[in-house]
């Protein structure tokens, strides 16, 4: 499944599921939240993820973090399976490997100050270095992320979204990390803060080399910020191509439906082409549909897709989709 | 449950209609009680009887003299009247002459067979708490209705101390020894009946005992005067206080703190004296108790000196009872009023104590071959009276060189401590019966005697006498016997004697003829003449 | 067609511990009869309190209107008691809220928070009241409406809810309709989905609509008049068309460079506005923009503009508006 | 989220000019805006002082027993009048507070101590360790402590030391039951994910994330623990379980004068005010302690 | 629903066994036996009688054994005769039920009509006078000793004013409610006062949190009327987090109201319990016990259900 260049990251059947309920006379039951996926992620480059909310998306991120213990599968960071590794040999791992928050309110500590949160990593990572050249790295990270250095000492309530989004880019990249999963880091923002949170990233990208997996629902910034893009659709990946293919020459009818329904900030284009709506909504992850988890609401459905589940194939160079009728 | 509740309502508003209608004009006396009965049955009960005396009567009874009197029994057999005889075998017969026309509140007769029947009762019920002493019965028998002859095995000075209660034959008699123990009608009534002024009426639990008056009662139908009694359980002692200060109760007892403070219109406060007496008890009996400290009978006189036993009754009592120096109350015949304690002098408490070697040390508590002179006292939680002297005693011993700490512990684990002798020193108080027999409390601990001995201490003369006085049935042969014995008790100090409580009761202006009895058997002896005014 | 709702010169602050919070300074607009008007801004422009402020939603809190006029059909809203309000509230204006998982009583069935504006509003029996509920969940496209109006709301999802919460605002057939970012909280198809059910909606009952929104891409699709607020402040104004063609304003400007440009392949660098928005405890006498402002000059510091027509229909709040780009 | 209706978010301007302060500071100025919970400071620091400068401060000995003076009413001599052995009110009073207000203040916290450590285990754990814990607390809830309290001090007697150990011993469940409850909600925010992205161990998580996060429900429970311990070491006080006489404590002062409450008041009123005003700082500086430690406010 | 709370009743049963195990260990490790009380006649008592005694009761038998001939009987629905009274256990607290659920039922009621409203209006004028001064009153509520505000109470209205009884549920022969109301007033006072005071507090607080949630701007923003606002929406979502603290206080039913029984003589089973406790009447003690326990747990479940009936989320889930 590689593309050009060098697997980062390999993703093999992962699967995560959740058991709810269950208990004393209750049968347990089962939440498909990434149901088999399997996909690199390509050195340097920004894989994102689109997907609306409860496709897995996140669960997807937080599990190759190894944040989750995956239910089936395997993620591999160069060569080396995550799955199965105890805390501290996954320590290293961890160095590589960091996470960038979307809710900006929750993933600060608020009772910490800045400085503090920024450090913490070090703490456990650098513990050659004493308190002074840590906080003294902390306000280096302040730097690179566009942030006063004063502000170490202050708490996170005191800072707006963005400056909250770029506090947490610091704590991520502290430990200089050459992955990012950047779970919806934008999408809690308001639109010219995302911006800057965008242009920051794609500064760092080409300052520390950094290679992300960009989660978002938001199409046109993961247009805009991604080299390969993922649909995502009910825990599986419904289609996966190069950015401008994708936007080009989407296969899946899913993915159709969601450049349709976007609003494009151009009034001549929207009179043009006017927002069409895909009808129904997602199906609840505890039960999915048979065979293709898309049919109930695919306008191309024929009595296949409600048989079989579709295999994930490539279709042209680099993309793949998981469709019966592309 | 509501149904149930509904139903208690509805019955108790009837029973209260037909109440309603008869109220005018009753007489009915409030008392402000401080405790609930666990069981009507005397025999089986924990607990002083006071209310049961009111309904069940037995042959006899004590008066406010210390005296006992006969009630269902015409006269108290002795050897004078010829009520007693010895046999030839030692053994004694006891003929006990019965009231004639008297009849149980059901209206059967009450005759010999019930005093039969109640014996038999006792004899084949581990419950009853004083069963060793009705062993020395040995035979009964009922001549005819009004007349029962009992076989002693000996002469015993608390044969007429017995049977304070008499049982129902008619009702009981069908029962087993085990179900009558268990018999709930006799227990709780309604089938609770006597030959008494007042009738059991009814039993509203954890609120009140309600008795109503005998029509029928064999003294006449001029008596009991008094239509019903109400004994309202008000266990708090403030609560009760100021229940009796409401004004709603004719009669209650009170703490002796308060009764500089009764201060309502229509009630007075009547010191009744009690066979109570307070004292210091050490324990001298190893592994618990400290025969090192207290083994020495100087040490133990010292304490005497050491004590400002008069500032204790005078100030911390208010002088609401009497300075004690033997166990038996003035108000007793048998009491040796030729005995006079030691008073008040620390200087003398420690020479005495450095005549037996206890020298003070560096700290100024006094030691003796590298023993200090430091104790415990086992104290009992609630008892405020006996806590209060202890810290009082604490402080003055302390003047003297002699230290001491406080434990203290719920009642029934003080209980256990105490007769186990796993304690040092304790302030204890003894309720005594009207026949002064000292043998259970200063005997040696053999098995049959000494029971309640919890000091551990032996005196062979001390023994000899009592044993003596025991079966003396003459006052004036066994009165020099008590004498002596109330002497070597002081002497030898094995408890230093406080006070004789007497007990504070709110009395209304209004009630007549009340003459507290400071016996077990309590200030109700004589209410079939009660009234209220 | 009539003016149905005239703003003048609102002010609302907002009395904190650490100071006063100037949330709306002075703003005045109109609503006609029939009209779309998208209110853009981020968060914390003002554009929420504006439209709470007029209907005195914002009791319990500590803002207080401090000026201003809010004319209804000639009524001035800020002057009715709070009975009055509550007349109308619900009734002539209904208002659907951004996030439709905490803006449903969750332990309420939806018959009960249906049913209870039209019982009060229209005095019309519960029973009725039912019938009107249930065809109105219809309306927004519920299916088996009788089964799932005996629901809760936590049973729902995210779009189904909103559509509750449009048929609730909807119940009583009001002339306007307050939308506060309803779709923010949603998916984009779902989006779309509650997009297009208004633009039916709005068409069948003929009402006007204040939509509250970040999103231009919003605006470009729904929208007939735009007004831009930032601060507190309404900086830009202009129908839909005129407002993407001639952008005036830096402050909108700065906004439309933020966006990823739609439909070429070309990947071109994003220019995000530096700083961020003023601490609105401490507006100074200047345009509130102008620390961020690239082309902000003395004046800009010193002076806050006044909203000024740049042509016909357009007006602007900037003193280099007009200069050119 | 959060409604908008508030105060709109006020972002800052960056590079706002702000003092250094450190975080004990931050707090204290905070700490010193809630006007009671400064009284409340200031009175209890007064209590304290007082009761453990009572040898130097104390007229008389707390066990000097004066038989001639029972039950004085307040007077020159006796500023707080005399107790049924005669002893100085004011100087028991003193002494009383050493051990009532050290039984208070480490009973709470022993006893929240105790809480957090089990509510936090069964909230952060989960599954079956909350399980098993949560069924130990409701176990521990639903046995009657009067039974309890008596069988302990048999064994423990009644010591300071055991009646801290009994009552916090005694007062752990409702602590352990918030903070478990805190716990669920505090560990699904992203930066408890955040920290376990690192590679931080539980531990440091807890005791860094977690715990400082629910400070405020274990304030609470701490604070009314406090007055709780004050109050039931006056009821074992009753039951012959508390410190022994003549060693005074405000609980064991409050019951040996129940019973001439109503002629001698003052016998009770002073003990009783003295619980009453320490429980009410304590509550009070609770308060303010919780709006202090709240960077957000 | 149904499922669930036979789900619940199900767990109930081993924590009432752990319960009941560690109960009977407690009471019967407490030194002290049954036979304490025979001294309270003051006379001397034979030793061998004490024996006897001990024997007929069974408490010399090793604790594994009673327990299990406790256990047996239980299970059989028997709860054993007490030691002192020789009567039913369960006759025994049948009996002082009614006036104990009446007692608590009354203050419960009084506690739950004050500390509602009183809650509520802190909460809709937070900061305001009369916020400050029911928190005030709340706190010093809450630090005031039960049995000092009884009595004081009691001198009040019983020895100075004599309007009320001291003592008892009602005066004998006399059967109107207003006599019953005299005697049930001031021990209904006093109860509820501590509850007064801790529930308005946690409805202040509940009722803070709830006024600021999106739903309340809602329901103005359809024009209801205050009170219906507050009543048919705030209300209901802030009572549920205030129903566990009071279903959690009437479950001590059994056990809350001791010194209050005891100062104003009210045949409570509370003043059972202290009574069996000093007699070591083990059966009673047990079967008191074992009651309160089974209510506390009875009442958590209570409390679920309820939250099931306040809050749809809970119950469907």
């Amino acid at each position: 499944m590689a593309g050009a260049g060098r697997a980062l990251v390999e993703v093999r059947g992962l699967k995560k599921h959740f058991s709810v309920g269950g208990g004393f006379l209750q049968r347990k039951k089962t939440v498909r939240a990434v149901d088999g996926v399997s996909f690199d992620v390509i050195e340097g480059e920004t894989l994102g993820v689109v997907g609306e909310s409860g496709c897995g998306k996140s669960t997807m991120g937080r599990t190759m973090l190894q944040l989750y213990p995956p239910t089936e599968g395997s993620v591999s960071y160069r060569g080396v399976d995550l799955a199965g590794l105890s805390r501290q040999e996954l320590l290293p791992y961890r160095k590589k490997i960091q996470i960038i928050f979307q809710d900006p309110y929750s993933s600060l500590n608020p009772r910490q100050t800045i400085g503090s949160i920024v450090c913490e990593p070090l703490t456990l990572h650098r513990k050659d270095i004493g308190k002074k050249e840590r906080l003294e790295l902390g306000r280096e990270l302040l730097r690179k992320v566009n942030l006063d250095q004063s502000f170490v000492n202050r708490f996170p309530h005191e800072f707006s979204g963005g400056q909250r989004q770029r506090i947490g880019i610091a704590r991520a990249l502290a430990v200089k990390p050459e992955f990012i999963v950047c779970d919806e880091p934008i999408s809690a923002l308001d639109v010219s803060v995302q911006a800057q949170v965008v242009t920051l990233l794609e500064d760092l990208q080409g300052e520390f080399g950094l290679t992300y997996l960009f989660i978002a629902h938001d199409l046109s910034m993961v247009r805009h910020i991604s080299t390969r893009i993922a649909v995502m659709y009910l825990g599986r990946i419904v289609e996966l191509a190069g950015r401008d293919e994708l936007f080009r020459a989407p296969l899946h009818p899913y993915t159709r439906a969601l450049l349709a329904a976007i609003p494009v900030p151009d009034p001549e284009y929207a009179a043009r082409n006017p927002i069409k709506t895909l009808e129904g909504e997602i199906p609840s992850a505890l039960n999915p549909p048979r065979g293709c988890c898309f049919h109930p609401r695919c306008p191309m459905a024929g009595p296949a897709c409600e048989e079989g589940e579709p295999a994930f194939r490539e279709l042209g160079p680099g993309h793949y989709c998981a469709c019966h009728k592309a | 449950m509501r149904k149930k509740t509904v139903a208690l309502v509805v019955l108790l508003m009837a029973l209260c209609a037909v109440g309603a209608v008869q109220a005018q004009a009753k007489k009915i006396l409030y008392v402000a009680f401080d405790r609930e009965n666990d069981v009507l049955n005397q025999f089986t009960s924990q607990m002083t009887c006071d209310i049961q005396q009111n309904v069940v009567e037995g042959l006899v009874i004590t008066n406010d003299k210390n005296e006992f009197i006969p009630v269902l029994a015409k006269a108290i057999p002795t050897l004078e009247n010829g009520g007693i005889k010895k046999n030839a075998d030692g053994s004694y017969d006891m003929t006990w002459n019965l009231q004639q026309g008297v009849r149980w509140s059901d209206g059967v007769e009450f005759t010999a067979e019930d005093v039969a029947f109640t014996l038999d009762f006792i004899h084949n019920t581990p419950d009853v708490y004083n069963q060793s002493e009705y062993n020395h019965i040995v035979g009964a028998k009922v001549v005819d209705k009004y007349t029962i002859v009992m076989k002693w095995d000996g002469l015993y000075t608390f044969y007429d101390g017995l049977f304070e209660a008499i049982l129902p034959k008619h009702v009981l008699g069908k029962l087993s020894w085990a179900e009558i123990a268990k018999y709930e009608p006799y227990n709780r009534g309604p089938q609770f009946i006597g030959t008494g002024p007042f009738m059991f009426k009814e039993w509203k639990t954890g609120e009140y005992i309600r008795l109503v008056r005998n029509p029928n009662y064999w003294r006449g139908p001029q008596y009991p005067k008094i239509d019903e009694m109400v004994f309202q359980f008000i266990p708090d002692q403030n609560a009760r206080f100021n229940a009796l200060q409401s004004g709603r109760f004719h009669i209650g007892q009170i703490e002796a703190t308060q009764v500089k403070n009764v201060k309502t219109k229509g009630l007075g406060v009547k010191m009744v004296p009690s066979n109570v007496f307070y004292c210091l008890a050490f324990n001298v009996a190893a592994p618990g108790g400290r025969p090192e400290l207290f083994g020495d009978a100087r040490v133990r006189k010292a304490f005497y000196y050491a004590i400002d036993r008069k500032a204790i009754v005078d100030q911390l009592l208010e002088g609401t009872v009497k300075i004690a120096d033997s166990p038996i109350p003035p108000s007793s015949a048998y009491h040796n009023a030729g005995l006079k304690a030691p008073e008040y002098d620390p200087a003398k408490a420690k020479k005495l104590l450095a005549e037996a070697g206890w020298k003070p040390g560096k700290d100024g508590v006094l030691e003796k071959d590298g023993v200090r002179f430091s104790f415990k006292w086992l104290n009992r939680a609630g008892r405020a009276d006996r806590i209060a002297i202890a810290q009082v005693v604490q402080a003055q011993l302390r003047e003297v060189g002699i230290e001491s700490t406080m434990s203290e512990i719920d009642a029934a684990a003080w209980s256990q401590k105490w007769r186990s002798f796993n304690y040092e020193v304790v302030v204890n108080g003894w309720f005594m019966s009207s026949d002064f027999s000292l043998t259970n409390f200063y005997h040696t601990r053999d098995g049959a005697n000494g029971s309640n001995n919890f000091c551990g201490f032996s005196n062979p003369e001390l023994d000899r006498i009592m044993l003596q006085s025991d079966k003396d049935l003459g006052f004036k042969s066994r009165k020099p016997l008590l004498d002596k014995a109330q002497q070597i008790l002081l002497d030898e100090a094995y408890n230093v004697f406080l006070y004789y409580r007497d007990s504070p009761w709110v009395v209304s202006d209004r009630l007549a003829n009340f003459r507290g009895s400071g016996t077990n058997f309590g200030n109700w002896w004589n209410t079939w003449e009660w009234d209220l005014r | 067609m009539g003016t149905m709702l005239e703003v003048k010169d609102l002010r609302t602050r907002f009395h904190t511990r650490e100071g006063v919070v100037r949330a709306v300074n002075g703003i005045s607009y109109t609503v006609d009869e029939g009209e779309t008007l998208a209110v853009v801004g981020e968060s914390g422009c003002g554009k929420s309190v504006g439209m709470l402020s007029i209907l005195q939603l914002l009791q319990g809190t500590t803002g207080r209107v401090e000026a201003g006029e809010a004319l209804f059909r000639g009524v001035d809203l800020l002057k009715l008691s709070d009975t009055e309000i509550r007349k109308l509230r619900g009734r002539d204006i209904g208002m659907v809220f951004q996030d439709p998982m905490t803006s449903l009583n969750p332990v309420l069935s939806i018959k009960r928070q249906m049913t209870e504006g039209l019982v009060k509003h229209l005095g019309v029996s519960r029973r009725e009241a039912l019938d009107r509920a249930i065809r109105l969940l219809r309306l927004v496209g519920i299916p088996k409406a009788e089964e799932l109006i005996g629901e809760y709301t936590f049973q729902f999802s995210g779009g189904m809810r909103q559509r509750v919460m449009i048929a609730m605002a909807l119940a009583c057939e009001p002339r306007l309709l307050i939308a506060d970012e309803p779709t923010t909280a949603l998916d984009v198809t779902i989006q779309a989905q509650i997009m297009n059910l208004v633009r039916e909606l709005k068409d069948q009952f003929g009402m006007a609509i204040v939509w509250i929104t970040h999103d231009l891409g919003i605006v470009a699709n729904f929208a007939q008049n735009v007004q831009v607020m930032y601060a507190g402040y309404i900086v830009e104004k202009a129908d839909v068309g005129s407002l993407f063609a001639r952008t005036a304003h830096p402050y909108t400007i700065g906004l439309l460079n933020s966006l990823p440009a739609n439909g070429a392949d070309r990947r071109r660098r994003l220019i995000p506005i530096k700083g961020a928005p003023p601490n609105l405890r401490a507006l100074g006498g200047g345009c509130p923009f102008a620390p961020r402002c690239g082309r902000a000059a003395e004046r800009c510091r010193a002076e806050n503009p006044a909203l000024a027509e740049l042509e016909r229909g357009h007006q602007v709040a900037c003193w280099n508006a007009g200069e050119g780009l | 989220m959060a409604a908008p209706i508030m105060e709109p978010q006020t972002a800052e301007v960056e590079g706002i000019t702000a003092a250094q302060r450190s975080n004990a500071r931050i707090a204290w100025d905070k700490f010193r805006k809630h006007k009671l919970a400064v009284a409340s400071t200031c009175l209890l620091l007064a209590i304290a002082a007082l009761c453990f400068l009572a040898p130097l401060i104390a007229p008389y000995k707390f066990d000097a027993i004066d038989l001639r003076n029972i039950r004085r009413p307040p007077s020159a001599r006796h500023v707080f009048g005399t107790d049924g052995l005669g002893r100085d009110l004011f100087t028991r009073l003193l002494y009383g507070g050493r051990i009532s207000v050290t039984i208070g203040l480490s009973a709470a916290l022993l006893g929240s101590m105790l809480g957090t450590l089990i509510g936090s285990a069964a909230g952060y754990y989960g599954r079956g360790v909350d399980n098993l814990l949560m069924r130990l607390t409701d176990l521990a809830y639903s046995i009657p402590t009067l039974p309890l309290i008596i069988v302990i001090s048999a064994y423990a007697g009644s010591s300071i030391a055991s009646l801290v150990a009994i009552i916090g011993f005694l007062s752990w469940m409702t602590t352990a039951r918030v903070v478990r409850g805190s716990i669920l909600s505090v560990k699904e925010n992203e930066y408890v994910v955040a920290a376990r992205a690192l590679g931080f161990g539980d531990l440091p998580i807890i005791l860094r994330h977690i715990l400082p996060n629910i400070g405020n429900s274990i304030i609470i429970g701490t604070t009314l623990g406090v007055g709780n311990a004050i109050i039931l070491e006056s009821s074992l006080s009753f039951l012959g379980m508390g410190v022994n006489p003549p060693t005074p404590t405000w609980g064991n002062m409050l019951m040996d004068s129940q019973a001439t409450m109503a002629t001698e008041p003052w016998l009770t009123f002073f003990p009783g005010m003295a619980i009453l005003m320490t429980v009410l700082c304590v509550n009070f500086i609770g308060d303010g302690l919780q709006d202090a430690l709240d960077p957000t406010l | 629903m149904a499922r669930y709370i036979v789900k619940r009743i199900a767990q109930m049963i081993p924590l009432l066994i752990g319960i009941s195990i560690v109960i009977f260990g407690i009471i019967q490790a407490a030194p002290g036996g049954p036979e304490g009380t025979l001294l309270d006649r003051g006379m001397f008592v034979d030793p061998a009688a004490i024996d006897a005694y001990r024997a007929k009761l069974g408490v010399d038998k090793p604790l594994y054994l009673q327990y299990l001939r406790w256990a047996g009987a239980m299970l059989g629905g028997d709860m054993g005769v007490s030691f002192q009274t020789q009567r039913p256990v369960l006759d025994m607290i049948a009996e002082r039920l009614p006036d104990t659920v009446r007692l608590m039922g009354i203050s419960f009621a009084l506690a739950f009509c004050l500390a509602i409203p009183l809650g509520v209006f802190s909460a809709l004028r937070q900061y305001s006078v009369f916020d400050y001064v029911s928190t005030g009153l709340a706190f010093v509520a809450i630090a005031m000793p039960v049995f000092w505000f009884g009595l004081m109470l009691q001198y009040l209205f019983s020895v100075r004013l004599q309007w009320l009884p001291v003592a008892g549920t009602a005066t004998i022969g006399v059967d109107t409610l207003l006599d019953k109301l005299k005697h049930i007033a001031m021990p209904a006072t006093v109860l509820s006062l501590t509850y007064v005071a801790g529930w308005s507090r946690y409805m202040r607080s509940s009722m803070l949190v709830v006024l600021k949630q999106d739903y309340i701007r809602t329901a103005h923003s359809k024009g209801l009327l205050k009170k219906t606002v507050i009543v048919a929406h705030a209300l209901k979502n802030a009572g549920i987090p205030v129903v566990s603290v009071i279903t959690q206080d009437i479950a001590r039913i059994f056990s809350g109201a001791v010194i209050t029984e005891t100062i104003f003589g009210w045949p409570g089973i509370g003043r059972m319990f202290i009574q069996a406790m000093s007699a070591r009447d083990y059966p009673l003690l047990m079967g008191i016990l074992m009651m309160g326990s089974t209510m506390v747990v009875a009442f958590n479940l209570l409390a679920d259900i309820i939250y099931g009936w306040l809050d749809p989320r809970i119950s469907f889930k």
